[in-house]
Parts: C-alpha cells; structure tokens; sequence
C-alpha cells in the first residue's frame, strides 16, 4: 500500500477548533498527531492583577459548554486560599448546579456529537431526518439540564450567580421545587437514552490506562475529594503540582499535561466510573449494570454509555438536592482578606480541572494556574490512536479518517478549554 | 351618597383580606422582598411590612426597622400598581399564515381582578390619570380597560412622608379623597375604615367593626395633617407649564443633560408614564407575534423616524420627559403627570430630582 | 407570502472565543430543529461534520481575531458571505482575551507557555469589524439564545432585527427587580450597558458587569461616583469597564479615565 | 387592534422606489375614510408603518397607498406583487379641513412623494369643484424621472377649473416644462392671496421655505395646512412616541394649521 497522508482540517463536533494528521506508511502508521490550533486566550496571564472575586466570572469564558467546572474550581481554591468554610446548603446547590452541567454537557455530547458516530450520519441535524425521537429527547433531556442552569445560575452559559463563598442569591424552595417534575421526566427519559446507547456496536479497545479521578469522597465525586487513581495514587488537590506536570509541545496552543513518572494519564468518565462506581444511586447502577458495565471500564468507545449512566446519575441526585433543600440563613459565607494560596479540583464533564492561585492581601491575583481535563487527556487520546489506527489501516481513507474522529471524540475533548492549549492533524504518507 | 366610616382591629383587616379573595379577587399588596416594599400577591396580614419603614433620597432607598409594628408605615417603594393595570410585556396578537393569506388572532384579555390594597393618595391620583389616558380619549386601550374594571381599591392614607416625597405640592396628597372603595388610616393595631363606593361600603359591612366617633376620624385626620407637614421635597408646581414651555433653550437642559444616564428609570417607575413600543417576534414557521413592552422616551429609536432620531441627544430626551410631565400633560390631559409620588428622585441612580430641576429653571 | 425557492445557506465560524456564543444555538432546544428547517447548515463544525461549499447567505462569526491565519481566514469568510453576523462579545469587542491589548503579549505567552516560540500570536485581540464589514453585532458575553433566533428570523424575513440599544434598566424595570445599586446592595453598570440578557445580574442580587457592552449615548462617568458609593474603589472601577468588552469605545474610555 | 387583512389587488410602479397599491379587504368591507388620514399598514412577519391614504374616498371599495422605499419595511412591500395580503390598522388621524376651506381659492404646494397625501384631497376638492375658488396645484421634483401620479396630473392639466405647475428641479435640454424650484411655481399663480387657502406636504425644512414665501404674498400662517411625521407604533395616542410637545401626531394630525404647530416646529430636537 502507498504512501497515505489524511489530514481533517477542522475537527467537527468537537468544541472549539483542531486538527488530526496521520501519516500512514504502508501497513505502517508512521505519525498521530492531533493538533490545536484554537489561538490562545492567555487566561493566566491576565489574571493577575485581577482581584479574586472576578476570577470565577472570568474563568468561566474559558469555555462555554463547561463554565459551571471553572466557576466551581475557581471558587474553591479561593475558599482554600482564604480559609472560608461553605455551608452545607451552599455545598448541596453547588452539586445541584453541577448536575445540571453535567446533564446538559453529557447529553450534548451523546447525542448532539458522539451518537451520530455510531448510527452513521454527520451531525445531529442530518440524523434527526431519520431519527427525530432520538434527537428531541436529547434535546428535552439537555433542557432539563439547562434549566437547572439557568434557574439557579441566571443563565445557561457564564451563569452570574456563582461568588466565592456560595452564592449572590439562593433560590427559595419553592422556586427549586417547579424543577421537580421535569426532572422525573427527564430521569425516566434518561434510562432510555442508556439502553439506547449501550446497544450501539463498539470496536474491541481496551487499553490499559492510568486513570485520575477525584474520589475518597463518600458521594460520586463532583466538587469535592482526593486525587486518586486506579494505580493506587491518593493526593490532596494541593499535592497536584507534585504529582502531574504540564509540558509545551511544538506546534500546539495546548498544552499537555502528564503524571510525574509515568507518563500519559485519563481523566473523565472513564476514569471517574472506575474509581467511584459503587458510589452512584441504586438507580444509576442499576442502569449501569443493565447496559453491561463492570465496576470498572477501561474502552474508550464506551465512554458514551458511562456518559448515559452519569446522566442518569446526575437527574437522580438533582430530585435528591432539591427534596432535601432548605435555604441557608445566608447566600455566601465569606471571611477576612489574607494572602494565601488555594488549590481546587473539580469534576468537570469531560474531566479533572485543577485550578491554583495565588492571591495577594489585597485580594489581588499573584499567580494563577489552570489545568484543563482536556490537557491531561491529549497524551492519552494521541495514544489511543497510535495504539487503535494500526489496527484499522486496511480501511479505505474515508473510514479511517472517521475511525480517528470517533476515537478523538471519544474523549469530548473541549478544545476551547484547552488553549491555554495546542494543534492536532492526520495524514497518510 | 354619603357612607359611615367605622373601626376595624387587625381581625378586620384579616377579614377584609379573606373576604376579598372569597369574592375571586386576585389580592395584591405591599410585602416585603430584595430589601425593598414592593406590591405582590398577599395572602393574609402577616404578608404585609409589620414594622418596617423606609428611608429614601435621591438614588438612594433603605428599609428600616420601626419602632412599633405598623403595617403601612413607609412610603411609596420600586413598583408602581401600573405594573399590574399596564403589565411591562404584554402579549397583542398572533399571526399564521393560512390560506386566505393570514390570520390572526388576539391574545385574550386575562379574567382575574385585582383588588389593590394599600394604595396611596399620589397613587391614587396616578390611576386616575392612566384612566383619562387610556380610557377616556378618542381610544380605549382594551386592555387596560380589562385590568382596571371590576378592581377593587383599598387606599391607605399615609402616616409617613418619604424623603422624596411632595405629593402635598402637587395637590394629590396625603389623605386620599377620591377614586377607591375603601380607605384605612392606620393606628397602632387599628384602622379608621372609609367607604368610597357601594362596593367598599357592602365589604366594610361584613367585616368585624365598631362605629367611628368624632374623636377617630380627628385623629385620621391629624395623621394626614402632621404627614403633609413632613414631606420630603416640595415642588413650586404653580406657573410650572408657562415656566417649563418658555424656557425650552435654558441652559440647565445641558446641566442635567450630563448627569443624566438616559437609563430610562425614571420613566419605568413612574406611576403615570404610559410609553409602549410594539415588537414583532417571527418564529420560523412563519407565525408573527406582536408584544407590546413598556417603552421609555430615554431611548434613541423611541423618536425614530426615515433618517435618524427625532431626539439625538440626551439633553433633548430629559427636556421631553420633564416637560412632558408637568407641562404638555396638561395641555393634553387636563391634568399635570405628575403626582408628587418622588419615585424617579428615588430610583434614578443618580438622583436627579424634578423638584429641584425645576428650581433651578425658576432661578433664573 | 411566497417561500424562497432554496433555503438559505447558514454558516457558523470561529475564531479565538470560548464557544458559548455558537452553543447558544444548540441551546435552542425548541427551536433547533425548526432552525434546521429553515435554513440549510452550511457550515458548522461543532455541530456537524457535514460541509457545504459557499457562498453562504448568512454567517454567524464567533470569537475575535488574534492570529495573522485568522485575519486571513476572515477575509475569505467575509468573502463567502451575503450577510456577516458577528455574535458575541469577543467579535464585536475584543472579548476577554482583549486584555492583551493593555499588555506586553510576549510576556503573556511565557506565564502561561514553557517555549514562547511554539506560540504564533498577534499583539492583539481585535473585533470582527476592525478587519472587515459587519452586517450586525449581536451583543452579549454569551448572546442570548431568544435575540440570536430573532436575529436570524429577522434576516431571514428581510427585517430590522428587534434589539433595543437601550440600558439594562429597562429589562430590569420591566423584570421588577428592585434597583440593586439604590438599595445599596450592590454596584450596577446597568445603566451604562446594553440591554438584551433580560438584567439577569440584579434579579441574582448582583451588579450588572457590564457584558453586553456600553448602551447607546451611555453616561459613565456620571455614574462614577455612584458606583464609587457602592462600594467599588477606583482600580475596582478601571478594571470592571476592562473585562468583557475591552475594547467597546465608551468602556475603554471609562477603564482609561480610571488610570488602567 | 388587531390588522385587517387586504389583499394587494393592483401594483403600480409610479417612478424608481416608488410604488401604489391598489388594496381588497379580503371581506369585502368599504374602508370609509377622509383624506388625509392614514393606516398603519403591516407586511406579515417584516413590520408595520404610517402610510398616508392615497385614493379617492368616494371609491370606498379600493384602498390606496402611494409607498415610497426607503428602509426595510418599505423595502420589503416593495417585493410585494398583486395576490399578497398586508394588515391595514385604521383609519387613524384627522383629515384636511376640507369643509372649512369652502368658498376660497386653493394652492397645493408639494414635491415629489409629497403628492401622495394630497392626492385624495385634490380629488374631493375636485368632486365637490364648485365649493371652492381657483385651485392650483404646485409640484417640484428633482428631474423628469420623479414625476408621480403622471396620469392625474395630465387629467388635471386637461381641466380648465383648475392649474396645475409642474416643475422639475433640472431637465435635459430640450424638455419644454417649467424648470426651477417650487417657490418660483407658488409665485407664479394667480389666486387671491389675502383669502386662498393653502396646503403644504414636503419636508420639515423645506415646508418653513414654502410657508416663508406663501406669507410673503400675503397667505397668513392660519391659512397654511400642513402634514407632519413622527414615530408611531399605535396610531391612537396611547403609546407616545408621536409627541411634539402637547400634540400626539396620530391623533391631532398628522394634518395641523400652521401657525398652532410653528411654536414646535422652531425647537430643535423637540
Ligand atoms: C402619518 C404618516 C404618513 C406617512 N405616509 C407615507 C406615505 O404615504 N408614503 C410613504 O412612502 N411614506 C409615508 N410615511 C413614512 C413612512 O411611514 C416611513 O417611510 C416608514 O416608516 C419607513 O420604514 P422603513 O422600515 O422602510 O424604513 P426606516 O426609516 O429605516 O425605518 C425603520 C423602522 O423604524 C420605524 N419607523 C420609521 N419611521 C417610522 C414612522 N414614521 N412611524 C413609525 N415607525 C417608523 C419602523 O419600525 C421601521 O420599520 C408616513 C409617515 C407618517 C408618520
Ligand atoms: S414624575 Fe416622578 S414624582 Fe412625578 S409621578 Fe412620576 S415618578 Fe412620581
Ligand atoms: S439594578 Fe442596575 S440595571 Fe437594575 S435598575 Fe438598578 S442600576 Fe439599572
Ligand atoms: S446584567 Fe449585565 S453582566 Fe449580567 S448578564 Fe446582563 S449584561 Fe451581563
């Protein structure tokens, strides 16, 4: 066989903007490169000088189908950097507005972008042709999802309501309560979409990964926990520098990130299922155990089924919040000003994100670092490819080509997010 | 014909509450939320403001305790009844495309009335004059029309003056006179209760009372005497349209013009300004729909025609609304559009207050 | 009314944002698929891998430009384009990452890159319209889903789009909220910004910071002082008008006024 | 008030960017109107505009409206043809005084769209012809090309109760009219100046020449009709945006005696 170079130019239903190039030679694949070329938005650097109560505001512009994740790894590595202890209300509404992310991020991605791997078709819009059910209960389930968002954060995207210490306003229970009903909806719905999802066919790739999730934590884990991983890591978010190190790879806006001494490592639904399972409702695992998932998964293909599971997950602890909920005393707890800094890691959809700052007496931003699910992932997916693409090299270019997407999608990888982030490319020579 | 003021405790005042919901009234009345007094659903006495008060100045408003626990001891707070009678968004008509071309069809008129407790003397007034707006020209606007027949008003003189108060200057206060069906003054934990109408009259009737003496109804009185001697501000009003049209040119048009945020606000609680702007919304199945929102003469398009906006500037848009108030209003309705109530002094956030912009065009 | 005979050509680009903006419009949950219906998607890559040759009748433009390759592929954007919308506070202001412009880039890309010389960037983050003719701005940081489908009906149906220029006062008069910044509750560029989120900020007990941008004819430094009582010192001041929409003229000006 | 739906019966392309429509409610009610009033005329789904009425209202059964292109909603009515339907919303705003102008002699002073509202007048002036004294009709445009109602005006030219003068602002040489502005054509006829009675449409500006120059003849600003616009959204006085101090345009006018409205007409920004 020739030389083969493919290249997709714009990675489509992925959000923000990359490239793959895989150099084939032969029965050889010579080169995986998946490349960022999303331009970089510089958020650390114009940080500092920033004073601490505008950064989960700015930070949530780092990407606009996961705000909720930097909001809410920002606002706690500042209640780490100031000493200010949240209330249990705050914590619940907090997870409750997570679920909500999660809901509307994860069906996004099932069904908006990842599905229409499976069933053949470009994008949504093109299955809902065939499949217009498929496609309106994704979109009634994502909605769901949204309405959470906007209900206790003002607004679907960059929602305004989120402050270091809890809250600008909390909702009456009243108000939380209107949720109920479309969320038992959504839940029954949710169960569908997981049966849905795990009788899509998936290709036989297990790898053996080096899976990173908070956990430790006596819930699924969305805001709180250790560092902990299936190799038998446990760490604070604050030992996170010690353990994992971002480097700059030529050519990419992005930037990776790998574990000291061991190379690439996975955050995500893959990760966070294997290490927490057992920690989902009866419901979820019960749906979990229904589509044929083990305590732990180690195929990428199926992260879409975990994602599903999650979902369900995510409607069920969302009926538990709100039934639970009684309104705090008051909306944000807050304490004197001190120099300090603060480390946080939260669950965002698609992964870890690690966040640490510096700040200032003032209450000014000294330093600032933030570490992306996507860049912890990027290793990981480029070894997904070198390791899966050598099997498929008898397929015909265009299969090829979609085979390498879907593996890259796998992930959801958020571009947007990861520019402080690089450029990714494939081609056959 | 005339009606017989009587007593009520709180008891009556429950009852009042319950008698008016009983009847299918939707009861609507000051409570307090977001730090501030604002009229809203009310299910019994307990809704309403016990013992809280407020303090106001331009652009600056503050809720404070009381030292007793009167129920309407505090001024006229953000919202303005219009909000109910004049909604902000209302929804006009819809239209399809069908096989004779379109057709449309308007959006009903809601059936709940509304019973308004607490209503002010200046506020009064205000209803009265949205009345000659909306239902007493050449055109009714019907749907102003459906909201404000069959309300019923429950009027409460006041026994505080706000600090931006002057309703005393422009003859609309503080003791109500005219336009409800009940009026209450307020002692501690008693009422002075005052028909105004058949319907107040037959309502008072079955609440739990005593006969008002001589003695009562001075004391009410006294209560509206030492209010108007407290107001807030105080309003040359007399000679304000001649002052206002001749003076079209003065120079404090630019003064105020650059403090002036043409925001809007002033127009938005006022309990009198009527401005609508129509927009229509397609969906893409080709349905239109016509709404209807609260407009504000602030805004640039508010005056556009082909070519550009009749009033560019903000000096131009403030000199329209001032004059408009408490000049042309006149001249188009009988009476001044301003009622003294001190809202846009209170809620322009940068406290321009009228009282004093028309001082400063007297001055010379 | 007479239907066109095709159905228009929708494209959705982007340059350097977060996303958010293009989201909104998968955000349509109810109207997505009626969107679909009525315009053909040409383009749009996070929705789509499907991809139709130009020219396109309407292109929405996300992100602003901070690459010399993007400058040039806006060029050729534009050139496939009957209508060029930009959405969103990166393309009509600079966006965020606007910051830039008040600061020295090279050491921007050592704080956050181990080799600076991998980064290719330009000094600045500028608008859409500084590199090539607008038809529209829609404002926001994010749009706001319901004007970006009024917009697109708007053009669609061959109508100016309904987007008042106003202040955010109006929306949050209309809203009932009680004015956060007279309470004292907070400081609010309400009235200096432009409407069109529906005064989201204050209904949430909160000041308004500013994301949609100045209003027409806005008044900032009247306000000032006011903000000032709120409880925002003046760098508090420099920076709020220097955060989303850097570059917005009045916004710029005022952040300039307060020595940032 | 909701729109009445008409049907576009007739399209007729008078000059560039201008064009009339001859409407059918779809009902098949007569519009009863006088002229000088307007509607406000909506196109499905574009948007809703004043639109003085240009027919004769003794032919009920047509409504007439002379529309001229220049933004997006006339814009879009121009890509209307015959067969469409468009919402009609009056008819709102008070007439030309016509019964108080009885026994005088008449000048129509107006350029080019200005036609538009007085066309229906000068048509029930013209049925009720022995009311009145001399009638003159004054109308300027541009060039050649901007000539409106070219069919009426030959029609009136024809008539000997009645002048009219034409004049084009510039023409190729050759054109054996009257060339000039609309002041020379108001100097140039013979009516009885301390009696006629007169009726201006044209811009605000250009109005203050016209009415300058009428009252140098002698025709005193209380015998000066004109037509005013402003914003509208209502047409009925509820939503404020045609004020002029105290006057709302909809309701009041559009048609006012000069010398009541020249008070406000001299603000600026008013
Ligand atoms: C009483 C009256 C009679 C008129 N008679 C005629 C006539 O016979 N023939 C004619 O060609 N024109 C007439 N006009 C002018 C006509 O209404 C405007 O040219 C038209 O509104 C322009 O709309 P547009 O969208 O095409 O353009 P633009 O001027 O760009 O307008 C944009 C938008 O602004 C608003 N707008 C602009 N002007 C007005 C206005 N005056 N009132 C309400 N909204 C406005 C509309 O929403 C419009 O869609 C009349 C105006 C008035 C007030
Ligand atoms: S102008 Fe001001 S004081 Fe007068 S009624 Fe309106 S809001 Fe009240
Ligand atoms: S809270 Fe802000 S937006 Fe609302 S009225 Fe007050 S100043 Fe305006
Ligand atoms: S209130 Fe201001 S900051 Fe908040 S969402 Fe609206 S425009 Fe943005």
């Amino acid at each position: 066989m020739a030389r083969r170079t493919i290249n997709v130019d714009v990675l489509a239903r992925v959000e923000g903007e990359g490239a793959l190039r895989l150099v084939v030679d032969g029965a050889v694949l010579r080169e995986a490169e998946l490349r960022i070329f999303e331009p970089p938005r510089f958020f650390e650097a114009f940080l500092r000088g920033r004073s601490y109560t505008e950064v989960p505001d700015i930070t949530a512009r780092i990407c606009g189908i996961c705000p909720v994740a930097y909001q809410m790894s920002a606002v706690h590595a500042m209640e780490d950097a100031l000493g200010i202890v949240i209330s249990p209300a705050v914590r619940e509404l907090r997870r409750l507005l997570y679920c909500g992310e999660w809901i509307e991020s994860h069906v996004l991605h099932m069904y908006m972008l990842h599905a229409p791997d499976f069933l053949g078709y470009d994008g949504a819009v093109e299955m809902a042709a065939d499949h217009p059910g498929i496609v309106q209960t994704g979109l009634a389930i994502k909605k769901v999802g949204n309405a959470i968002l906007k209900l206790l954060g003002g607004r679907e995207i960059h929602p305004v309501n989120v402050r270091v210490g809890g809250f600008y306003r909390v909702p009456a229970k009243r108000e939380l309560g209107s949720l109920r009903d479309d969320l038992k909806r959504a839940l029954e719905a949710s169960l569908g979409t997981v049966k849905l999802v795990a009788g899509f066919e998936f290709p036989d790739c297990e790898r053996d990964y080096d899976l990173v999730a908070l956990g430790e934590a006596g819930e699924y884990p969305f805001n709180a926990g250790r560092v902990v991983s299936n190799k038998g890591l446990s760490i604070t978010p604050a030992e996170y520098d010690a353990h994992f190190e971002e480097y700059h790879v030529k050519r990419s806006n992005a930037l990776h990130s790998r574990h000291v001494g061991a190379g690439a490592y996975l955050t995500g639904p893959l990760a966070r299922y294997s290490l927490n399972a057992a920690l989902l409702s009866p419901l979820a695992q019960q749906a979990a155990k229904e589509a044929g998932l083990g305590p732990t998964c180690a195929n990428p293909f199926r992260s879409i089924v975990i994602r599903a599971v999650e979902v369900v997950y995510a409607l069920d602890e969302a009926l538990r919040v709100i039934d639970a909920y009684e309104p705090p005393d008051r909306p944000y707890a807050d304490a004197p000003l001190r120099a300090g800094i603060g480390y946080a890691c939260t669950e965002a959809p698609r992964g870890m994100l690690y966040h640490r700052y510096e700040i200032a007496e003032d209450g000014s931003i000294l330093d600032a670092k933030i570490v992306p699910p996507t860049s912890q992932n990027l290793p990981s997916i480029e070894d997904d490819l070198r390791s899966f693409a050598p099997g498929w090299l008898s397929e015909t270019n265009d299969r090829l080509r979609h085979l390498c997407e879907q593996t890259i999608r796998n992930h959801d990888p958020c571009i947007s997010c990861a520019t402080h982030f690089l450029k990714v490319e494939v081609v056959r020579v | 014909m005339s009606y017989h003021p009587s007593m009520i405790g709180l008891d009556g005042l429950a009852a009042l509450i319950e008698a008016l919901s009983v009847d299918g009234f939707r009861v609507l009345g000051p409570t307090v939320r977001d730090d501030a007094i604002v009229y809203d659903d009310i299910a019994g006495v307990d809704d309403l403001p016990a013992g809280w008060t407020d303090e106001q100045d331009g652009g600056r408003y503050r809720l404070k305790r009381r030292d007793d626990s009167a129920l309407f001891g505090y001024a006229v707070g953000p919202h303005a009844w219009k909000r109910f009678l004049h909604p902000p968004l209302l929804r006009l008509w819809r239209a399809e495309p069908d096989s004779a071309g379109m057709k449309l069809t308007a959006a009903p008129e809601p059936e709940e009335r509304f019973a308004f407790l607490g209503v002010r003397s200046c506020e009064l007034h205000a209803i009265a004059i949205q009345d000659k707006v909306f239902l007493q020209g050449p055109y009714v606007d019907p749907h102003y029309k459906a909201r404000r027949e069959g309300a019923f008003l429950v009027a409460v003189n006041c026994g505080t003056a706000g600090g931006t108060c002057f309703c005393a200057s422009m003859n609309t206060g503080p003791r109500a006179t005219a336009g409800f069906d009940l009026t209450l003054t307020e002692f501690t934990g008693e009422f002075l209760v005052e028909p105004g109408s058949d319907a107040g009259a037959a309502l008072l009737a079955r609440l739990p009372q005593r006969a008002a003496t001589e003695a009562d109804i001075e004391r009410a009185r006294a209560v509206s005497e030492r209010t108007a001697a407290s107001m807030g501000r105080h309003m040359q009003a007399d000679g304000v349209h001649d002052l206002l049209l001749d003076n079209l040119e003065h120079k404090r048009w630019d003064d105020v013009a650059a403090r002036c945020l043409s925001c809007g606000n002033c127009t938005q609680v006022c309990p009198t300004c009527f401005c609508t702007a129509v927009s229509d919304v397609n969906d893409l199945s080709g349905a239109t729909e016509r709404t209807r929102r609260w407009d504000s003469c602030f805004s640039v398009d508010f005056s556009y025609i082909h070519g550009g906006s009749v009033r560019p500037s903000p000096r131009s848009r403030y000199r329209q609304w001032m004059t408009h108030k408490l000049a042309s209003w006149v001249d188009q309705f009988g009476t001044s559009g301003c009622v003294g109530c001190g809202r846009c002094i209170t809620w322009c956030p940068v406290g321009i207050d009228i009282t004093e912009e028309v001082r400063a065009i007297r001055g010379g | 009314m007479a239907k066109p005979p095709r159905k228009p050509k929708l494209a959705v680009w982007k340059f350097a944002s977060c996303d958010g903006c293009q989201l909104s419009l998968l955000d349509c949950e109810d109207e997505l698929l009626a969107v679909a219906g009525a315009v053909e998607i040409a383009y749009f890559p996070e929705a789509t891998r499907a991809v139709l040759k130009g020219p396109y009748d309407i292109s929405l433009v996300e992100g602003s430009v901070t690459t010399q390759h993007d400058a040039e592929r806006l060029l050729e954007v534009r050139r496939q384009s009957r209508r060029l919308i930009t959405i969103g506070a990166c393309a009509t202001a600079a966006g965020i990452q606007g910051l830039r412009n008040f600061k020295d880039v090279r050491e921007f890309t050592s704080v956050v890159y181990a080799h600076p010389e991998f980064i290719e960037t330009l000094e600045t983050s500028t608008p859409i319209s500084t590199h090539v003719e607008v038809d529209y701005e829609l404002r926001g940081c994010p749009i706001d889903k319901h004007q970006l489908l009024e917009v697109l009906t708007a053009f669609l149906n061959g109508r100016r789009p309904n987007i008042p220029a106003h202040s955010v006062c109006v929306e949050c008069k209309a809203r009932g909220t009680v004015c956060v910044l007279v309470r004292g509750a907070a400081a609010c560029l309400g009235p200096v910004t432009h409407a069109g989120c529906g005064a989201i900020c204050p209904a949430y007990n909160r000041g308004c910071y500013g994301c949609f941008g100045p209003k027409e004819t806005p008044n900032a430094v009247s306000l000032a002082p006011r903000l000032v009582d709120a409880g925002m010192d003046k760098t508090g001041l420099g920076r709020v008008y220097r955060t989303f929409n850097p570059v917005a003229d009045a916004f710029k000006k005022e952040s300039e006024r307060h020595g940032t | 008030m909701v729109p009445v739906p008409f049907r576009i019966a007739k399209v007729i392309r008078e000059i560039p960017g201008v064009y009339t429509w001859h409407l059918k409610s779809l009902d098949g009610k007569p519009f009863v109107y006088r002229p000088g009033q307007f509607n406000m005329v909506y196109q499905f789904g574009v948007g809703e505009i004043p639109v003085s009425i240009s027919g004769d209202c003794r032919e009920p059964d047509t409504l007439v409206h002379t529309i001229r292109a220049v933004g997006p909603v006339t814009n879009a009515m121009q890509q209307l043809r015959a067969g469409a339907v468009v919402g009609i919303r009056g008819p709102f705003g008070r007439p030309w005084p016509i019964d108080e102008v009885v026994g005088s002699d008449l000048i129509f002073v107006t350029s080019t769209i200005g036609l538009a509202p007085l066309r229906g007048l000068i048509h029930e002036v013209l049925h009720r012809r022995e009311d009145f004294g001399k009638v003159v009709v004054c109308y300027g445009t541009r060039g050649i090309d901007d000539i409106m109602y070219e069919a009426d005006l030959h029609k009136w030219r024809a008539r000997f109760d009645m002048h009219v003068h034409l004049t084009v602002h510039s023409a190729p040489s050759g054109y054996r009219g009257r060339v000039g502005g609309v002041v020379a054509a108001i100097r140039a006829a013979q009516v009885d100046w301390p009696s006629a009675q007169a009726f201006v449409c044209r811009s605000e500006t250009l109005t203050r020449q016209a009415v300058d120059t009428l009252a140098g003849l002698g025709v005193t600003k209380d015998r000066v009709w004109v037509t005013l616009e402003r914003n509208m959204q209502c047409a009925i006085g509820l939503c404020g945006h045609c004020q002029i101090g105290p006057t709302f345009v909809c309701k009041d006018g559009p048609v006012y005696r000069y010398d009541q409205i020249e008070p406000l007409y001299s603000v600026r920004e008013f």
